[in-house]
């Protein structure tokens, strides 16, 4: 499996703030990208109408890249702390 | 020293700490504040999310960079989450140097990527009760340009 | 607040003054320490002379010439006169902003200029009791260009 | 008349902190450098062989300008505060 992590204002659109996915309909991060897009029917809009960072095994990551079993992976806003 | 927490700091303690040397001569802090005015609007207080595990990691990361590129002899980041009101105490960077140019850099540095790296989120509270996440900013991209080699 | 004294400082209270006004959104200070070496030899004690009068003058000036290119909210320049020993503070310069650049680059500003302009010398006690006027350094003045318009 | 200062090194090697110098003897900056090397037979390789900074009513100048009566100099080692 694959854990998703969502954030902030993400996280509150989505109304989801973790779910778990099988790593065959994620095997990269764009697979995974795609699968959230299609999960719910407003999933696409959010996730796509605004920037969206994104962070594998706690690392930001800017391309694609592959996933293994066990992975966890985030979405989230640009950062505002400080 | 770093450290994500719910709890207040103190700029005493902190400072106390970082003087623990005699070859130190030269110590910078800098500590970022709720501020009552944001992008225009009269804020009253504020929500700070972050992502447990990788901010840590994240700022762990950040006084790494900075210890290759200045000389750093004791350094401190502390970050608050949770609520927080007005002229509270959100960030602290404190950096201990022989010279008084490698505590400044290295305190603006790790400031400039903690704005822009670290996974830390504020929600503020309007004067109305209304609530908004705030927006990056775009200035603070285009800040770490003068950090580039 | 700029102040010339032989007695010490204490960087909270100097804190607390500059965190006034919740329009503050950035404190940073800056604060000099005794080292004990200092040019490759061993330093046990420090003497401090100044010019009275000018000294107070020039760091006035000093601070004014960073208001002029910086939005600063509050302001502390503290500089000890006078017998000091190792790990003693010497200085203090403390700026409070709205942001967190100006508060940098007001700061760092104001410690180039004082370490160029301001009527100070410093005379070390030597391990062996030797005594010796410090020399003024190169970098210092090399350190003011990046300030150039 | 004119008073004249004298800080950190530069006092202790003059052996002097302050002293007075009519006027007449000294109508700008560069005439009171020259009046005060002639002043004491050592005090000529004191004041010329070492960098040498000067204040005139508390400023800093750094080329000559003319004095008048009252004015205060002083004369002192490149500054090492902070």
């Amino acid at each position: 499996m694959i854990t998703v992590l969502f954030f902030a204002k993400l996280s509150e659109q989505l109304g989801v703030r973790s779910l778990q996915v099988e790593w065959r309909q994620a095997q990269d991060t764009d697979q995974l990208f795609q699968y959230l897009t299609e999960y719910k029917a407003e999933w696409a809009v959010t996730l796509t109408s605004q920037p969206c960072l994104k962070a594998v095994n706690q690392a930001m990551v800017n391309n694609n890249i592959a996933l293994k079993e066990g992975d966890e992976v985030a979405f989230f806003p640009p950062v505002t702390g400080g | 020293m770093i450290s994500v927490q719910e709890q207040d700091f103190n700029q005493q303690v902190e400072y106390e700490r970082l003087r623990c040397q005699s070859s130190i001569g030269a110590i910078v802090t800098f500590t970022g504040l709720v501020r009552d005015i944001n992008d225009g609007h009269t804020v009253s207080d504020l929500s700070l999310e972050h992502y447990p595990g990788m901010t840590e990691k994240c700022l762990v990361d950040i006084v790494e960079k900075a210890k290759v590129r200045w000389n750093i002899i004791a350094s401190t980041v502390i970050h608050r989450v949770g609520h927080l009101t007005i002229n509270d105490q959100i960030v602290f960077v404190g950096i201990a140097s022989q010279h008084r140019g490698d505590a400044f850099a290295a305190c603006e540095f790790i400031m400039d990527y903690l704005k822009t790296e670290a996974p830390f989120w504020k929600k503020e509270t309007m004067e109305g009760g209304e609530t908004k996440w705030v927006d990056a900013r775009e200035s603070d991209q285009k800040t770490l340009s003068k950090w580039a080699l």
